[in-house]
């Protein structure tokens, strides 16, 4: 059998940049920025080589390795993947510079830590093109097992080393009955290619077998995307791991897990659509809807966000819940209906990292603090604070920034295209119980910080561009934690970037939503 | 051979391990109710391996072969975390591993 | 480009660009923002002037006949289009909004109510004219949702930072309570979307577009008419309205009464009435029922009101009744009542808010046991207070007048007994606003002079702001009550190739 | 009947009933000791089952490798070598979650097979196996090799507190 | 589309005056005064012409409005009573412009009073002149308004405010009924012209419908019973206004509307019975109040109603010439009868004619123009009055033997004759009495010896109304005149009223003794009464002074019930159903609490989630898409 070394490129490179960072740590022992900067150039190569690649494509046309036969390929690179990897390691590259205050504070050891991200990265590049089930729960464990470390890499931090032995263990818990469902699922079609899965004339009496494997197999990958009921772990987890490592979580993690449920629940379930729709369908309504009720009440601005996440799988999810109505089953419904998904996840992912890197920015390498801690923080540094509106509005589906309207969009038109009009009206009441808590977020910027109680209403840009006080008086009056950050470059940077990725993705939704449209 | 027979051990040894993982408060004694889950798993594979015929000759036991690799190097990286949870805290209780704090009411 | 896109444009950029520049000046150049956006504001008044109808109507068989249209691709696979039009139906509505915008921005040079910032707040009020005048001019159904959208946050801004002791809740309150109409919205424009392929309202009023099945439109129909009844507001939907008013600042509360709450009725006849006929045909008796009972109900709890804007606001609840009685007819004359009566209701009730809004910075106080004697003291406030209240309860030769009167006569028109009942509660609803409305002005202005109202002093007589935006909507009362065709005679042909549709 | 359902009913016997050991009993080092028979009655399952290959790796990487790290760091967290009360909590969800999963997946696999018979085939050994990881398995095979590196890394770097505090500074 | 340039100046002339002098400061006093005398004249100038001119039909008017189908044109119709009428008003709102002038000489808002007046002026005539009911009822509302702002113009009475809100609102309840009246004619005969609703072809059930809603309005316009309550209470407004809205505008306008429209009223019998039986309770009713009041202007505002009485009463037997003949004598007396008790309760300072008394000897001008203006009020023989009030006699009693016009059944006729006969009595009674409590006997305070002429711009127009009062009626005698007030002058325009007036509207027989007997009779018993001493307090008296508790039963049936539903309202409203909005705000965060504290525990918690959840899901699923 041949094999395209082309189509494995990204990968190769993205390996490479794991030994790479290793190697600078042991040749350059305690240059951090050394390591650092080889681990980002190699990431950049990976998205470099990722759309090199998928460049040279011919159109419709695909790259595979090993394959047995005209589908049985454990690996596929076509324009999809390509966009694929090139987003994972952009977002590696993002949460890398999201570290750099937490590197420079040595509470973690610069190489390791690179050479981890680096590892979940290619494990993550993988993921995009697999085709197979051994392939696919690889590819996972290797995004994943480098996070566990990740969290806890921090010496002597208590939370971080609790946060991680959450994270590990329901993550085995549930890779393992993940690892059921694709069992069951072999042992009903006696195929691990997707293809061969897809294809197999399943006999009557194993058809319960395949179904309830493809059950088990959702349910378990719903942990990835911390989808209800595999979502407890999120808060805790991204409370306690270091912010740039949240983000990651919250963004890369959870677009491996979107990446891993479509193939599984689409490409791979074909004869049993229907199962795999209702089983989403359930994911994502239970998702949301105690996702947003939970974050009503939370008082930690991680955690807020954390729980708004786990609402938001549910909104990723409902798309393809839509699968269940048979009106949604249509070839072309499937398509729209992927496509959604794809552009909500490429939406949430641009908004999602761009709130945790302007909290980054505010706090440095210091944990998210409380949501009160954040009062006035609109006089003091009025561009992260409106990095930070348009993210939280934007993930509540509302201008100004239209990235997040649109996001709903595609969502809604889908889920209705399928005829799934009880999931659109759930997605959209969930949105109102959203709004509630992002805005009022949003609103404690505006507020005067908690010692001036004379500013209480004192709010809006203008607090930040004047300030109704004295500036002194409103530094002294603010909480220590918030005198205005000295942000470093490659954090503004990678801030910047993605603010400004989201206000051009809200003028151009056309750019994503003809990338998902390559899905499928 | 009649495959129910292996079939249902591997159910009843899943259930097991199950069990364990919920009453568990041990972080050790869990991880090893983990194993149990796992290697049901597996048995279903090898079992289906003999029983069905595959698509790809020896796909189940290739399947299992890396289940049993991942697991230990789940277990590997599991011990070392807790490992380190136990110096900090001087204790491995799940049950004190907090999810999320009491809200105000 | 033709003049007319570029105008079209210009309605939405000139105030786009207002509201950044002014937003973008320094603290110390408050001053100068305001007035820079007041230039912007008027500017875009005078381009909405510009706007001419053909001289030959088009000929198509289509139900919406824009003067001038621009439709530019944006977003296909979100079946998105950058398509803006207006015809006579909305033109009336995208020139009240430049007026009121302009008349706030300069109200806002002299006065800005606490915590100051002026700018700030004359960019948001920009920004809010942007996002109605988009609603009225979008001709593409995912455009028109979202321009619908783009305006709940700056108001929520408005409410909640220059608002009253209670603005938080308020605010709140009114966000979440519109986007719940909102995403309503979304859902219904997508059914309808997805149910007839297209999103362009032109084609969608195209007969030969397929036209939805009867159930598909009945159910389009209740999405976008709650939605839209949240907006306008309809009774039972409308309990944001008060809570928003009384907190919300005097400029805020005027552009919401005066063309925020437009945006719902607007919608109504141009969506929700305009892509899903039939099933608008067959809610109609349910929506009438309803606005009579707002009438009714609106008209009760002002008489048990105790607070000015609080009172004004159930007014409004009462006076979209008859909107929404006159668009649920169905029938030319009703809608061409439900128009006018939308226009009137804008100026009026603006005019009432202003008017509020200049006691209350004057006495800070709205409860009318503490108010009393005002023309002892303020002639001239008190005079303009009792012509725009006469105004409001619908005296004839004032503006308020048409809208209210030939609502109850489409509902006669209709005949058959539930129309008939409807059009005389309606009637009697209109003898209940009278009686509030006295009731409020034998309150505030008449009677001996309480002590806040007899301290007035210097006071009393009205500020350079208050006269420069005032005059205007005093002179277009009553314009409007003795020339009705400044609004009916655009809207005539769109109205009436609508009612077609119905047979009336 | 034939031998291997025998040695099968008898070999899991064993794995479930000292799998049941594991999960009750109340000293932690058994616990341990207990999960060895397990695993190994499993290999021999996997044997019966023609999978050679399958049952030395199980036999080397688990009872060689896994349960000594378990019982490693069983020591290493200072269990106590008696019994102890406090292992176990309230015990009926795990009953309810466990017999659940357990008869439920049991059922399944039972109306599914019946009582229908295979021959066994051609055993999985060593060369067969290699084969088919070597031809067609090579990506997964790679990739986790990263995944070990990264375990192996991230163990030692996690374990001793003195790297990178060898940095600070 | 023409319109008859006459009639748009007509009401125009007032109307832009009036709004002119509103923008003025209160006490711009003389361009006030010039705008409103001017604008006053100017009316009356174009009345004056118009009325010469002679009837005019209706014009094709100017469409100012379209509603689908429906227009709204700006017509008018300047037939004959129009023409005579307007003078009137014109004629007494120039009288009051003028009066005013020295009767306000020292209040600060005088500016808008005249304004008001002028746009009070305006609107009557729009009413009028118009050719369209829905521009009658523009003036019709206007001048609803009008009198709310000018009976509560004086500040100094605390009552002002309460007699003006009641006065718009028991007319606008009123006005209800008169919209949907004018509503359903538009609507069934397509178009709201009077001239093609008289034309169209309605049936019987509409033009009953659309009449009996119309009198609603009629009634409170005209201050029928039982919307009568607001007009005595009216007088807390300055005298002035009290005479222009008695005599010449606000209560004129509904006699004259029901005999513009009197085409349709003849259409309708039960339209008619309605009338009929409205005019007579109200005409005793009131002479029998007038009978009990003190207060010198509450018997005049009494008086009023039971006078407007008569008027309904003669359109009720078919006779609109004679109610309109009472209408035009009416407005002369009336007002010379406010404007000279203005004169008295300006030198005495009171209105209780318990403190007045002896008033003949010091101010002769108005003792001797206010007699003939009782007199004319009593029907005494040759003034005014008794010419017209003999008339609607007679064609009462021409109903009650069946030769007369108008489909009204005998018997409802016989009931208007007799209450009309009856009044007579009463009003000789309370206008004898009066008459000498007033200017009768000896002073009975200090300010009533001390009492004086008044200033010549209050006599001046004294003296003017003293004209009309004393001759007037012998207009009645000649047929031209006659013929004017039946609208038929000019062959057969369209929509011409049917009627004809062969013969004179006044014209003396035997029957006019009967009234002659009881004025006689009521006189005499009221002249043997000693005018100083106070009435009897009786429970009859008491009856009478509160005009039969009407007030009193209107608010416990009308103003507390609706006051209560108000509150109730106010209470649903903030209780249920925005209760029920805060309720699922409130409920959202309950759950979220109730999550949250669920989601309040340790790691195992999580664990279980997943494996229960998996097999919980898994179990759903399986059985929905079913398995088995």
């Amino acid at each position: 059998m041949r094999i395209d070394q082309v189509a494995l490129l990204p990968t190769y490179v993205a390996a490479a940049t794991a030994v790479l960072a290793l190697l600078a740590d042991l040749v350059v022992p305690g240059r951090r920025g050394a390591v650092a900067g080889v681990t980002a150039l190699g990431m950049l190569g990976t998205i470099a080589t990722a759309i090199t690649v998928g460049q040279g494509l011919d159109d419709g046309g695909r790259r595979t390795a090993f394959c047995l036969g005209p589908d049985q390929c454990s690996l596929v690179f076509d324009p999809a993947t390509a966009i694929v990897a090139g987003v994972f390691a952009a977002l590696a590259l993002g949460a890398l510079a999201l570290s750099v205050p937490l590197l420079r504070t040595g509470e973690v050891p610069a190489g390791e830590y690179c050479f981890l991200l680096a590892c979940s990265m290619t494990g993550a590049v993988v993921l995009g093109g697999a085709r197979d089930l051994i392939t696919l729960v690889v590819a996972l464990e290797t995004l994943t097992l480098p996070l566990y470390l990740l969290v806890g890499l921090r010496r002597g931090n208590r939370a971080g080393g609790a946060a991680a032995v959450t994270f590990f263990v329901v993550s085995v818990v549930s890779t393992a009955v993940a690892l059921l469902g694709a069992a069951l699922v072999f042992t009903a079609t006696g195929g691990v290619h997707f293809a061969d899965i897809a294809g197999a004339q399943v006999a009557p009496a194993a058809e319960p077998l395949l179904k309830v494997g493809v059950i088990l197999l959702l349910t378990g990958l719903a942990f990835k995307v911390a989808a209800v009921p595999a979502h407890a772990w999120a808060p805790a987890t991204y409370d306690g791991a270091p912010l740039p490592v949240a983000a990651y979580l919250s963004t890369a993690s959870k677009l491996g897990g979107v990446v891993a449920l479509l193939l599984v629940g689409v490409s791979a379930a074909r004869p049993v659509l229907g199962t795999s729709g209702l089983t989403l369908a359930v994911l994502a309504v239970l998702s949301m809807t105690v996702g947003n009720l939970v974050a009503l009440r939370q008082r930690r601005m991680v955690r807020l966000l954390a729980w708004s996440s786990v609402a938001q799988a549910g909104y990723l999810l409902a798309p393809l819940g839509a699968l269940l109505a048979a009106g949604g089953r249509t070839g072309p419904a499937v398509e729209l209906l992927v496509a959604a998904t794809v552009a909500y996840a490429f939406f949430y992912v641009v908004l999602e990292f761009s709130a945790f890197g302007a909290l980054v920015a505010v706090r440095g390498a210091g944990d998210g603090g409380e949501v009160a801690d954040y009062r006035g923080l609109a006089r003091r540094s009025p561009w992260l604070t409106a990095v930070l509106v348009i993210s939280l509005t934007g993930l509540a589906g509302l201008p100004p920034g239209l990235a997040g309207l649109f996001a709903k969009v595609a969502v809604v038109r889908s889920l209705l295209g399928g005829d799934a009009v009880w999931l659109a009206v759930v997605v959209a009441l969930n949105a109102v119980i959203g709004l509630a808590y992002y805005v009022r977020a949003a609103a404690t910027f505006f507020g005067a910080p908690p010692e001036g109680p004379a500013l209480e209403g004192a709010a809006l840009e203008g607090a930040a561009l004047e300030g109704a006080t004295p500036e002194g008086a409103a530094t002294d009056g603010a909480s220590p934690e918030l005198v205005k950050p000295r942000v470093s470059w490659p954090v503004a940077v990678a801030v910047a970037v993605a603010a400004v990725v989201a206000v051009l993705v809200g003028f151009a939704p056309e750019l994503i939503m003809r990338a998902a449209g390559t899905f499928s | 051979m009649h495959p129910v027979l292996p079939f249902t051990i591997a159910a009843l040894l899943f259930g097991i391990g199950v069990y364990g993982v919920v009453v568990r408060r041990n972080a050790v004694l869990l991880l090893m109710a983990v194993e149990l889950m796992l290697n049901a798993v597996n048995l279903i594979f090898v079992t289906a391996d003999a029983t069905i015929r595959a698509a790809v000759p020896h796909a189940g036991q290739s399947f299992t072969l890396f289940v049993i690799v991942l697991a230990a190097a789940e277990v590997g990286v599991g011990l070392a975390l807790i490992l380190q949870l136990y110096r900090l805290r001087r204790s491995v209780v799940v049950d004190e591993l907090e999810l999320d704090e009491e809200v105000s009411a | 480009m033709t003049t007319g896109q570029t105008l079209l444009l210009a309605t939405l950029l000139l105030p786009a660009i207002g509201a950044l520049a002014a937003a973008g000046l320094p603290a110390r150049l408050d001053r100068a923002g305001r007035v820079t956006g007041t230039v912007f504001a008027a500017a875009t008044f005078g381009v909405t002037l510009l706007f001419r109808p053909p001289d030959a109507a088009p000929a198509t068989d289509a139900r919406i006949a824009p003067w001038t249209e621009l439709d530019l691709p944006w977003a296909p696979a979100l079946s998105l289009r950058f398509h803006l039009g207006i015809d006579g139906i909305s033109y009336p509505l995208v020139v009240l909004t430049a007026l009121l915008t302009m008349l706030c921005c300069a109200y806002c040079l002299w006065r800005v109510p606490e915590p100051g910032r002026g700018r700030l707040l004359v960019a948001l009020l920009l920004v809010l004219q942007v996002g109605i005048q988009g609603v009225f001019l979008s001709l593409d159904l995912v455009l028109f949702f979202v321009f619908f959208e783009v305006v709940l946050l700056p108001m929520y801004a408005v409410i909640a930072v220059w608002g009253g002791p209670d603005r938080r809740r308020a605010a709140r309150k009114f966000v979440l309570y519109t986007l719940f109409g909102s995403v309503l919205l979304l859902v219904g424009v997508f059914v309808v979307v997805s149910a007839s392929g297209t999103g362009d309202l032109v084609a969608l009023g195209d007969p030969a577009v397929r036209p939805m099945t009867a159930g598909m439109q009945l159910l389009a129909f209740v999405l976008l008419a709650v939605a839209f009844a949240v907006k306008s507001p309809l009774w039972p939907l409308h309990t944001w309205l008060p809570a928003a008013h009384t907190e919300a600042p005097t400029v805020g509360s005027v552009i919401l009464a005066g063309v925020l709450l437009k945006m719902g009725t607007y919608g109504l006849l141009r969506v929700a009435v305009g892509v899903a006929p039939d099933g608008a045909a067959r809610s109609a008796p349910v929506l009438a029922i309803l606005a009579t009972a707002a009438i009714i109900a609106g008209g009760l709890i002002c008489l048990a009101q105790t607070e000015l804007k609080r009172l004004i606001a159930y007014s409004s609840v009462g006076h979209m009744g008859f909107v929404l009685l006159g668009i649920a007819t169905l029938t030319a004359t009703g809608l061409q009542a439900a128009l006018i009566g939308n226009i009137a209701h804008g100026i009026v009730t603006g005019l009432l808010f202003f008017i509020a809004g200049g006691i209350k910075d004057r006495l800070h106080t709205g409860e009318l046991d503490r108010l009393g004697g005002l023309r002892e003291t303020a002639p001239a406030l008190s005079g303009v207070l009792a012509y725009a209240a006469i105004a409001s309860l619908g005296l004839p030769g004032l503006a308020g007048f048409w809208g209210e009167a030939f609502a109850v006569v489409a509902a006669f028109e209709r005949g058959g007994p539930l129309w008939i009942t409807l059009g005389v509660l309606a009637a009697v609803g209109a003898a209940l606003a009278a009686a509030y409305f006295l009731r409020l002005l034998r309150r505030v202005t008449h009677g001996p002079a309480t002590s806040a109202v007899a301290g007035l002093g210097a006071h009393a007589r009205l500020g350079p702001g208050e006269l420069v935006a005032w005059s205007p909507l005093v002179v277009l009362t009553l314009a409007l009550g003795i020339l009705p065709p400044l609004v009916l005679s655009y809207s005539a042909d769109p109205v009436a190739a609508l009612a077609e549709v119905f047979g009336r | 009947m034939t031998t291997a359902d025998v040695l099968i009913g008898a070999l899991g016997a064993v794995a479930l009933g000292s799998g049941l050991l594991v999960v009750t009993t109340r000293h932690v080092v058994r616990a341990g000791l207990w999960l060895v028979v397990a695993l190994g009655a499993i290999a021999g399952l996997y044997l019966v089952l023609t999978a050679e290959l399958v049952a030395w790796v199980q036999v080397l990487l688990y009872v060689g490798a896994v349960v000594v790290l378990l019982l490693f760091a069983v020591m290493l967290t200072r269990a106590p070598i008696g019994a102890s009360d406090d292992l176990d909590r309230v015990r009926w969800p795990g009953l309810l979650v466990g017999a659940g999963s357990g008869a439920g997946l049991a059922a399944l696999l039972i109306d599914a097979f019946r009582w229908t018979r295979t021959d066994l085939p051609e055993p999985g050994t060593a060369e067969r196996l290699g084969a088919a990881l070597f031809r067609t398995w090579v990506l997964p095979f790679e990739l986790i090799s990263v995944l070990l590196l990264a375990a192996l890394v991230g163990a030692i770097v996690v374990s001793r507190p003195d790297i990178g505090a060898r940095r600070r500074g | 589309m023409t319109v008859d340039p006459l009639g748009a100046a007509l009401p125009a002339i007032p109307l832009a005056l009036g709004l002119a002098g509103l923008l003025l400061r209160g006490d711009r006093r003389v361009p006030a005064a010039v705008l409103g005398v001017g604008g006053a004249t100017a009316a009356l100038g174009v009345a004056i012409a118009a009325a010469a001119r002679g009837p005019h039909g209706p014009d094709s008017g100017h469409v100012i409005a379209e509603f689908g189908r429906l227009a709204v044109t700006f017509g008018t119709w300047l037939d004959g009573p129009a023409g005579l009428v307007a003078v009137a008003v014109a004629v007494v709102a120039l009288c009051v412009q003028v009066y005013s002038v020295a009767y306000l000489h020292d209040d600060d808002r005088y500016a808008p009073y005249a304004a008001q007046v002028s746009l009070f002026t305006g609107a009557m005539l729009l009413v009028v002149a118009s050719g369209d009911l829905i521009v009658m009822l523009v003036g019709w509302e206007v001048m609803g308004i009008c009198s709310y702002l000018l009976i509560g113009h004086d500040r100094r009475l605390p009552e002002a405010p309460r007699a003006a809100v009641k006065a718009f609102l028991v007319t606008r309840v009123g006005d209800v009924g008169f919209l949907l009246g004018i509503v359903l004619l538009g609507v069934r005969a397509g178009s709201f012209r009077i001239a093609d609703v008289f034309a169209a072809d309605l049936s019987a059930g509409t033009v009953t419908a659309a009449c009996l809603l119309l009198l609603a309005g009629v009634a409170g316009k005209s201050a029928q019973f039982p919307l009568h309550t607001w007009l005595p209470d009216a007088m807390a407004g300055p005298t002035p206004i009290s005479a222009l809205i008695h005599a010449a505008t606000m209560v004129a306008a509904g006699v004259y509307v029901v005999a513009r429209l009197f085409p349709l009223f003849e259409r309708s019998a039960p339209a008619l019975v309605v009338l009929a039986l409205m005019a007579s309770v109200t005409m005793l009713l009131g002479a029998l109040s007038a009978l009990g009041q003190d207060d010198i202007k509450r018997v005049l505002a009494w008086s009023t109603v039971s006078q407007l009485g008569y008027m309904t009463g003669a359109l009720a037997v078919g006779a609109p010439a004679a109610a309109l003949f009472h209408l035009l004598t009416h407005a002369a007396f009336k007002a010379l009868l406010f404007l000279a008790a203005g004169a008295v309760i300006h030198a005495v300072g009171t209105n209780l004619m318990a403190s007045m008394g002896g008033l003949r000897e010091r101010m002769p001008a108005t003792f001797w123009t206010m007699t003939a203006a009782l007199a004319a009020l009593a029907g005494v023989p040759v003034f005014a009055g008794f010419w017209s009030k003999d008339a609607i006699v007679e064609a009462a009693w021409h109903a009650t033997t069946g030769d007369g016009h108008g489909p009204l059944p005998r018997g409802v006729a016989a009931v208007v004759l007799v209450s009309a006969c009856l009044t007579v009595a009463v009003t000789a009674a309370y206008v004898v009495r009066l008459w000498r409590r007033t200017f009768g006997g000896e002073p009975r305070s200090a300010e009533a010896r001390a009492a004086h002429e008044p200033p010549w711009a209050m006599r001046g127009p004294l003296l003017v109304l003293a004209v009309p009062t004393v001759l007037l009626g012998f207009a009645g005698l000649a047929v031209g005149f006659s013929d004017r007030l039946v609208g038929g002058g000019w062959g057969d325009a369209e929509g011409a009223m049917p009627l004809r007036a062969a013969t004179p509207v006044a014209h003396l027989t035997w029957l006019a003794l009967v009234p002659l007997a009881l004025l006689v009779a009521g006189g005499w018993l009221a002249w043997r009464r000693d005018p100083a001493a106070p009435l009897p307090d009786t429970a009859t008296t008491r009856l009478f002074a509160n005009a039969f508790y009407l007030d009193a039963v209107q608010d416990a049936l009308v103003t507390r019930p609706v006051a209560a539903l108000a509150r109730a309202g106010r209470r649903a409203d903030e209780r249920l159903v925005d209760g029920a909005v805060d309720g699922v705000g409130s409920g959202a965060r309950g759950a979220g609490g109730l999550l949250a504290r669920v989601h309040a525990a340790a790691l195992p918690r999580a664990t279980t989630a997943v494996l229960g959840g998996a097999v919980v899901i898994a179990a759903v699923v399986a059985i929905v898409v079913g398995v088995a």
